[in-house]
């Protein structure tokens, strides 16, 4: 049990033509105070799903969890009315995204779209609320916090937009800070910056921050934990040692594989053959059997469940434990 | 954002005062008894017309809307009474010398225009020399074409001298209203919206396009009138608002009234209907140079296929009464004739003889107003039982008074049948003949879209007008409409009667067989 | 942005002056004698000829061109062939009533247009936007002349609470405007909700909702601005049409606009008046497309106008 | 060779994928596709209409003018006599065939003018805007007059007319996704092939500029119809004699206060016409435009 956030046996459908396509499915995973912990997978992988679901940020879409639960602290977020929800939202976990040009509303000044947020969750006046979001955005490295309050996105490059994107996250203070895909938009240079910057927050103000990435790059950069995903389920979690050093799951090794590497000067790029499964027409088994170079028969037959050894870290793959195993644990 | 949010706030509620306060004011108006003349005083008076007016400069007037206001404001040495006899008005009598040239007047003392001046034998002069001076360009001039000039005999009494004889001269001179020769002298050319003259009515405001305002003159010679203060003119164009109007309370008197809503208001208690007679005359010309209607058969095979009582009642609801000659009833020198009775084998006998069995295809032309409209779709109606197929083409006037007038000579001419109607301004059969039927006037000299070329016709029209006897003009003009008719140049539909409406407590306003009202004997009870 | 306003006025110059050209043209295409209708139906060939003359019809074209643009550039319109009145006093006389239905109607077609399109687009494809749209849409399909015969009935004649027509109160505004705004109130709505619905699924929606803004906050506060830029154009430019009067809808309800006056002096062929009032048209137009840029800009921070 | 074979292969199935995807949304739609059903049944009448009447559209009989609605008539009789409901069904051909043929001619202008402007650009589309701009500056129905005097009445020249009007929204429209589809990359590269400019703008640009002219024309049938029933309050529309819609109200206008269902049952037909199109525009507008697509 991790004592901030605890997902468990997730489960998230789509609608589509009256069908119910789920997307995510069987998703578990947690996150302890002050933690920074990715999740990794291929785009279509379900974990910007599953980021959203927390938040609960399913509106205007057909997205709906079908199953699970989302312990945040002593609440199941699920639970909640969306007025409870509300005042989670922003002021408890907050969220970056990907798209830091788009983010931010385009008609609406730096400082007002900072203090809005600032009043509503924290009871500010304007006054105060102004000084907060000063001091949120030199948190942030912005060298004119001042005067950049009366800026519009559109006069500040896509790496201080993301930094104003982070100030506005920060600036009630949550406690868990979700981050997706923060740095792939921006150019290598910033990208290292943000990640820097989001390393000194956790370090500065102890939040826990989970970051959604398909990078395996930025992952080795920041995090402590990793959860890998592959279609719509984790296939293996680890600390970010355990894993770049020891990959169980073939699918993580492959990723690994294809991460460039300095001085590696190989003509192409390793990359996983084959294609993701279509979410509408999963296989039986093993999601990532027609991929995998090691499948087996019973790979095709049967999916393994998520198990975990003694140390916390979790695998989904018939390579490492048996089917007595996994009766046991059914029968445990 | 902060700013454009009030903004917003503040037009949102704007206009959530402004509904409000429509609903109370509505609500208020609804419990005193209708939204309608705010500010009416008891003695003045609505009244709706169709179109707006153009001009209030009795010498360049055209148009009997417009004619209809400055009868009111101004007033002729001569004028017409309710059935178009002339009368002496601003003359007390006159006299015709023998040989029809010289017209001697006797003018009304103690006249004042409505600006103060006197009016006697000067003003007189400085009318007629306005006319003549415009050298054609004003609309008058064409009424005094055989003036030859104006001798002042002594205050009150002047003398017209003409070149040659015309019959139709009195009539005419109902048509040439006196101006204050003051204002004709500080207005010059913009008399035509401040006018000043000797009729029962100043003039207080013209809103162009919205509304004229006339009050009393208190001055007016003939004692005892007017008897209401005040007349508004409202432009409706639309016939069934100003039927509305009526029926609200809006006007108190509508022209003029569409046929079809008489049946509307006879439940009306408080509206009556009035009916008189016209000399507006409804017919259809058929351009006899041209194949196949140079075939008098066929002109007057369409005229026996022609049910005159179904048009009668489609076309005009009921009202109105077939056209039996080339002039209206009302019309000097009227004659009746004998009528081409409906007869569709006879019709379809003569279109035999003529070779047309299988009868043709043409064009029938009108204006776009809608009751020609609903004209030539009858036409069309009937003469497709006598196979003979119209094409309706509806043109805007001006388009329309091009397509006629542009053709130089007769053979260039494209119009084949032409819908429309025609009414003398001044009453006399000269106006109801010549322009229509001489020779001389095709297009574009004159109004003959029949291209009707009758040599003795043409003889008796100029023998007619010249004359000074008025048995034997009488008998000339019968003899021309006896010719024409039987010649059928026109398909002869109807006469039409003019409909207008007022509310019961008013009196005295009529609507003369020209189609203008009369507004100097208004009264309200 | 001063220098900007200012070089956008100088460029209407050389524009107008195309336009005054091409009016010219195409007044004098329309076939039609003024002359002729003036004159009345008893005159003769030599009374036309008189008055053409009179009024310098019988000169040759480009000469009446010149002169028209020289009087011009004296400011001065000219006067009404057929009542002598100085066009400048007849369009003054009609734009004042023409400019105050313009604006009440503008006025409540945007503010019910807005709400209806919001309402609309917050619940998109259920049963408060199909019945909104249907709303709005019923307002621009119904022919406008339709609309305001059947209103006189209901609301002049048989309940008698407003005049049939007129302007002697300001209640005589009331059914024109709702003739004339239906359509525009529609094509606000429409526009308002499409526009409302893209921004909604605009990233900074999201962020909103990711920090715990209510529904309402993030429509009113944060996607309705940007969502009415493209509505801020549709209502201009209609209030640009707006501003050319309505012919049906002024006929039908006796109002003394713009509309009526150009539809009566087309019918006369009173040149100088349909010249000056189609030169006003293109110069009112020219300038609220002027006007609607600067709301952009106002509305849209990424535009400067430089 | 094989490799374009595929490709045109995978395109087709891609195409009728988006085919039967799009009937799907479009069922989605309630009000859009009962308005569609609704325009079906119009066409139909438009073809079989002057087949069905119960009675003759055109032939007078002044035996019975104005009667009100009963079991013979159930839309009562006109001035003439004529059976409205008749006339209101064989209406149906002349009211659409406005609507629809002047605003295909204004669209085929339109279209290629905005397609040139777009794709040229500079001089080119600086005229044709600056054209458009001043037509859109004059009233409509002006223009309409305009056109109708110089040409002469009738139905060909309103139908012209109406047309007319409607070339400068289209050629804006146009011109907007032009310079849109322009930039993408597949155009650069088939410019640099060598290909002809015809082919590029009509085998390239065209095709995607479709979605949103099916759109727009829908909608502006619409307008047109009720442009041409203006053209006809003003005694400029088709022949007043036609069974038109515009005409029929326009002509009966003045019997409003005395039968009402002459005027109210042309007005119906020409708004919930109206109102289907513009529902079924707004619907297809939602598929189609990918910017307001789910």
């Amino acid at each position: 049990m991790h004592n901030l956030l605890n997902v468990n046996n997730l489960q998230i459908a789509f609608r589509k033509r009256k069908k119910s396509i789920k997307v995510v499915n069987g998703v578990d995973f947690g996150i302890s105070k002050g933690e920074i912990v990715g999740i990794v997978g291929e785009s279509g992988c379900g974990k910007s799903v599953t980021s959203l679901s927390i938040m609960r940020l399913f509106h205007d879409t057909s997205g709906e969890v079908v199953g699970g639960t989302i312990q945040f602290k002593e609440k199941d977020l699920l639970e909640l009315s969306e007025r409870e929800m509300r005042r989670i939202r922003g002021k408890e976990i907050a969220m970056i995204f990907q798209e830091p040009m788009t983010s931010l509303n385009p008609v609406m000044k730096i400082g007002k779209q900072l203090i809005q947020g600032i009043m509503l969750h924290l009871g500010l006046n304007r006054e105060e609320a102004k000084q907060q979001a000063v001091e949120m955005l030199k948190l942030v490295g912005i060298p004119r916090a001042e005067s950049i309050m009366n800026e519009y996105p559109h006069q500040l490059s896509g790496g201080m937009r993301q930094r104003v994107m982070i100030a506005i996250a920060m600036s009630c203070e949550p406690e868990l800070l979700i981050a997706d895909e923060p740095t792939t938009a921006l150019d290598v240079t910033i990208q290292a910056q943000i990640l820097q910057l989001m390393k000194k927050i956790q370090r500065e103000r102890g939040t826990a921050i989970l970051l959604i990435t398909h990078d395996l790059g930025v992952v080795a950069e920041s995090c402590d934990r990793v959860v890998v995903m592959y279609a719509g389920r984790v296939v293996e979690e680890a600390t970010v040692e355990e894993l770049f050093e020891s990959p169980l799951h073939p699918y993580t090794q492959g990723l690994i594989e294809s991460v460039p590497k300095i001085g590696n000067r190989k003509e192409e790029l390793y990359s996983i053959p084959g294609h993701v499964p279509n979410p509408e027409a999963m296989p039986n088994g093993c999601k990532f059997a027609s991929r995998c170079p090691y499948v087996m028969d019973i790979c095709r037959e049967r999916e393994p469940q998520l198990v975990s050894n003694n140390n916390g870290r979790k695998q989904r793959c018939w390579l490492h434990q048996s089917i007595k195993e996994e009766e046991r644990k059914t029968i445990g | 954002m902060i700013r454009s949010k009030k903004i917003m706030g503040a037009f949102l509620i704007v206009l959530l005062a402004l509904v409000l306060t429509a609903c109370s004011t509505t609500r208020s108006s609804s419990d005193s008894g209708g939204a309608a003349s705010s500010d009416k005083k008891d003695k003045d008076i609505n009244i709706a017309v169709n179109q707006d007016f153009t001009t209030l400069d009795p010498h360049n007037v055209s148009d009997t809307l417009s004619i209809s206001a400055t009868h009111a404001i101004y007033e002729g040495l001569v004028g017409f009474d309710k059935d178009m006899k002339i009368q002496p008005v601003l003359a007390t009598d006159y006299k015709i010398s023998d040989d029809g040239l010289t017209y001697t007047f006797h003018l009304r003392k103690n006249v004042k225009f409505q600006d103060g001046s006197s009016f006697n034998a000067e003003a007189v002069k400085a009318n007629f020399d306005r006319i003549q001076s415009s050298k054609d360009a004003l609309i008058a001039s064409h009424y005094l074409q055989y003036l030859k000039s104006v001798k002042i005999v002594d205050d009150h009494t002047i003398q017209l001298i003409l070149n040659q004889p015309f019959s139709a001269m009195l009539n005419k001179l109902t048509m040439v209203e006196m101006i204050s020769p003051k204002a004709l002298k500080d207005q010059g050319d913009k008399i035509g919206m401040h006018p000043v003259g000797t009729g029962p009515f100043e003039f207080v405001k013209w809103n162009q396009g919205e509304s004229l305002i006339l009050k009393k003159n208190p001055n007016y010679w003939d004692k005892g009138y007017p008897k209401v203060d005040q007349i508004t003119y409202k432009s409706v164009p639309e016939n069934g608002s100003r039927v509305d109007m009526l029926k609200t309370g809006e006007a108190d008197f509508i022209y003029p009234l569409p046929e079809q809503s008489v049946q509307a208001l006879k439940t009306q208690n408080d509206i009556t209907v009035d009916q008189t007679t016209s000399n507006i005359v409804r017919y259809v010309t058929l351009n006899t140079n041209k194949k196949p209607f140079n075939d008098k058969k066929v002109r007057q095979a369409m005229n026996y296929a022609l049910d005159k009582n179904a048009y009668i009642k489609v076309v005009k609801s009921g009202f109105g009464s077939e056209l039996d000659s080339t002039m209206a009833p009302s019309t000097q020198f009227y004659s009746k004739q004998k009528v081409y009775n409906y007869d569709l084998s006879k019709a379809k006998e003569l279109m035999k003889e003529a070779g047309y069995a299988k009868g043709f295809t043409a064009e029938i032309w009108g204006d776009t107003d809608s009751a020609t409209m609903k004209g030539m779709q009858f036409i069309q109606q009937q003469m497709a039982r006598i196979n003979i197929k119209l094409k309706i083409k509806a043109m805007e006037q001006g388009t329309l008074s091009d397509a006629i007038n542009t053709p130089k000579s007769p053979d260039d001419a494209k119009v084949q049948m032409w819908y429309v109607s025609w009414s003398p301004s001044s009453g006399d059969a000269d106006g109801a003949t010549r322009g229509l039927f001489s020779s001389a006037a095709f297009p574009p000299n004159g109004s003959n879209t029949a291209y009707y070329k009758n040599g003795e016709v043409d003889k008796l029209i100029d023998k007619a007008n010249q004359t000074t006897d008025v048995e034997k003009q009488k008998s000339m003009y019968a003899t021309i409409q006896k010719d024409i008719y039987n010649d059928a140049p026109w398909l002869f539909l109807g006469v039409d009667t003019n409909l207008s409406a007022h509310v019961n407590k008013l009196k005295g306003v009529y609507v003369l067989p020209d189609g203008s009202i009369q507004v100097k004997e208004a009264e309200l009870q | 942005m001063k220098k900007y306003i200012v070089k956008r006025i100088l460029g209407i110059i050389p524009l107008l002056f195309v336009v005054s050209f091409l009016i010219f043209l195409f007044i004098h295409l329309v076939p039609g004698d003024p002359a002729r209708l003036i004159a009345g139906k008893d005159a003769d060939l030599q009374q036309i000829n008189a008055i053409k003359h009179q009024l310098h019809l019988d000169e040759p074209l480009y000469k009446q061109y010149i002169d028209y643009m020289n009087n011009l550039f004296h400011g001065n319109l000219g006067e009404s062939i057929k009542s002598k009145v100085p066009v400048s006093e007849l369009i003054g006389e009609r734009i004042v009533p023409s400019l105050e239905l313009s604006l009440l109607s503008i006025a409540w077609a945007m503010v019910i247009g807005v709400l209806i399109g919001i309402i609309s687009a917050i619940f998109k494809n259920r049963w408060p936007d199909n019945i909104g749209m249907i709303t709005a849409v019923s307002g621009i399909s119904l022919p406008n002349f339709w609309l305001g015969l059947v209103m006189i009935q209901i609301f002049s004649v048989k309940l008698g609470l407003l005049p049939t027509g007129g302007i002697e109160t300001w209640k005589g505004y009331l059914m024109p405007s709702i003739a004339l705004g239906a359509g525009i109130m529609a094509m606000i709505a429409r526009f308002t909700r499409s526009s409302l619905v893209q921004t909604l699924k605009e990233d900074f929606i999201r962020t909103g909702r990711s920090r715990g803004y209510s529904g309402l906050t993030i429509v009113f506060g944060h996607a309705l601005r940007s969502s009415l830029i493209p509505v801020v154009t549709v209502a201009g430019l209609q209030f640009g049409f707006l501003l050319g009067g309505s012919i049906v809808v002024e006929t039908v309800f006796s109002f003394p606009g713009m509309g009526r006056l150009l539809i009566n002096s087309i019918q006369m062929r009173d040149y100088p008046v349909v010249q000056a009032e189609l030169m006003l048209f293109s110069f009112e137009f020219i300038l609220v497309n002027l006007i609607v840029d600067l709301l952009y800009g106002f509305l849209n921070p990424k535009i400067r106008y430089d | 060779m094989s490799e374009t074979m595929t490709v045109s292969k995978q395109q087709i199935a891609s195409k009728r994928g988006t085919l039967s995807t799009f009937w799907h949304d479009f069922r989605q739609r309630k009000v859009a596709f009962i308005s569609f059903l609704f325009f079906v049944l119009l066409v139909i009448l438009a073809v079989i209409g002057p087949y069905i009447v119960p009675f003759n559209p055109q032939t007078p009989d002044y035996n019975h003018v104005l009667q009100g609605m009963s079991q013979k008539h159930w839309a009562g009789t006109d001035e003439y006599g004529r059976d409205v409901l008749s006339r209101l069904i064989a209406g149906t051909r002349i009211s659409l065939g406005i609507g629809i043929s002047s605003v295909l001619i204004g669209a085929m202008a339109g279209t290629i003018l905005g397609l040139v402007s777009g794709y040229f650009g500079k001089w080119v589309d600086k005229t044709i805007m600056r054209i458009c701009d001043v037509l859109f500056a004059f009233p409509d129905i002006l223009l309409a007059i305009g056109i109708v005097a110089i040409l002469g009445p009738g139905l060909k020249n309103v139908i012209f007319a109406v047309a007319f009007f409607s070339v400068p929204s289209f050629a804006r429209m146009v011109r907007g996704k032009t310079l849109e589809v322009k930039e993408m990359l597949f155009i650069e590269a088939e410019k640099s092939i060598g290909a002809k400019t015809n082919r590029i703008i009509f085998r390239h640009i065209f095709p995607e500029t479709i979605p949103i002219i099916i759109v727009y024309l829908t909608m502006q049938v619409g307008t047109a119809i009720l442009a041409a029933a203006s053209l006809s309050f003003l005694g400029l529309g088709a022949s007043p004699s036609s069974p038109d819609w515009g005409a029929m109200l326009s002509m009966s206008r003045d019997y409003i206060g005395t039968a009402f269902n002459l005027v109210f049952f042309p007005g119906l037909a020409i708004f919930l016409t109206v109102l289907s199109l513009n529902n079924l525009g707004d619907g297809l507008r939602d598929i189609l435009d990918p910017k307001i697509k789910d």
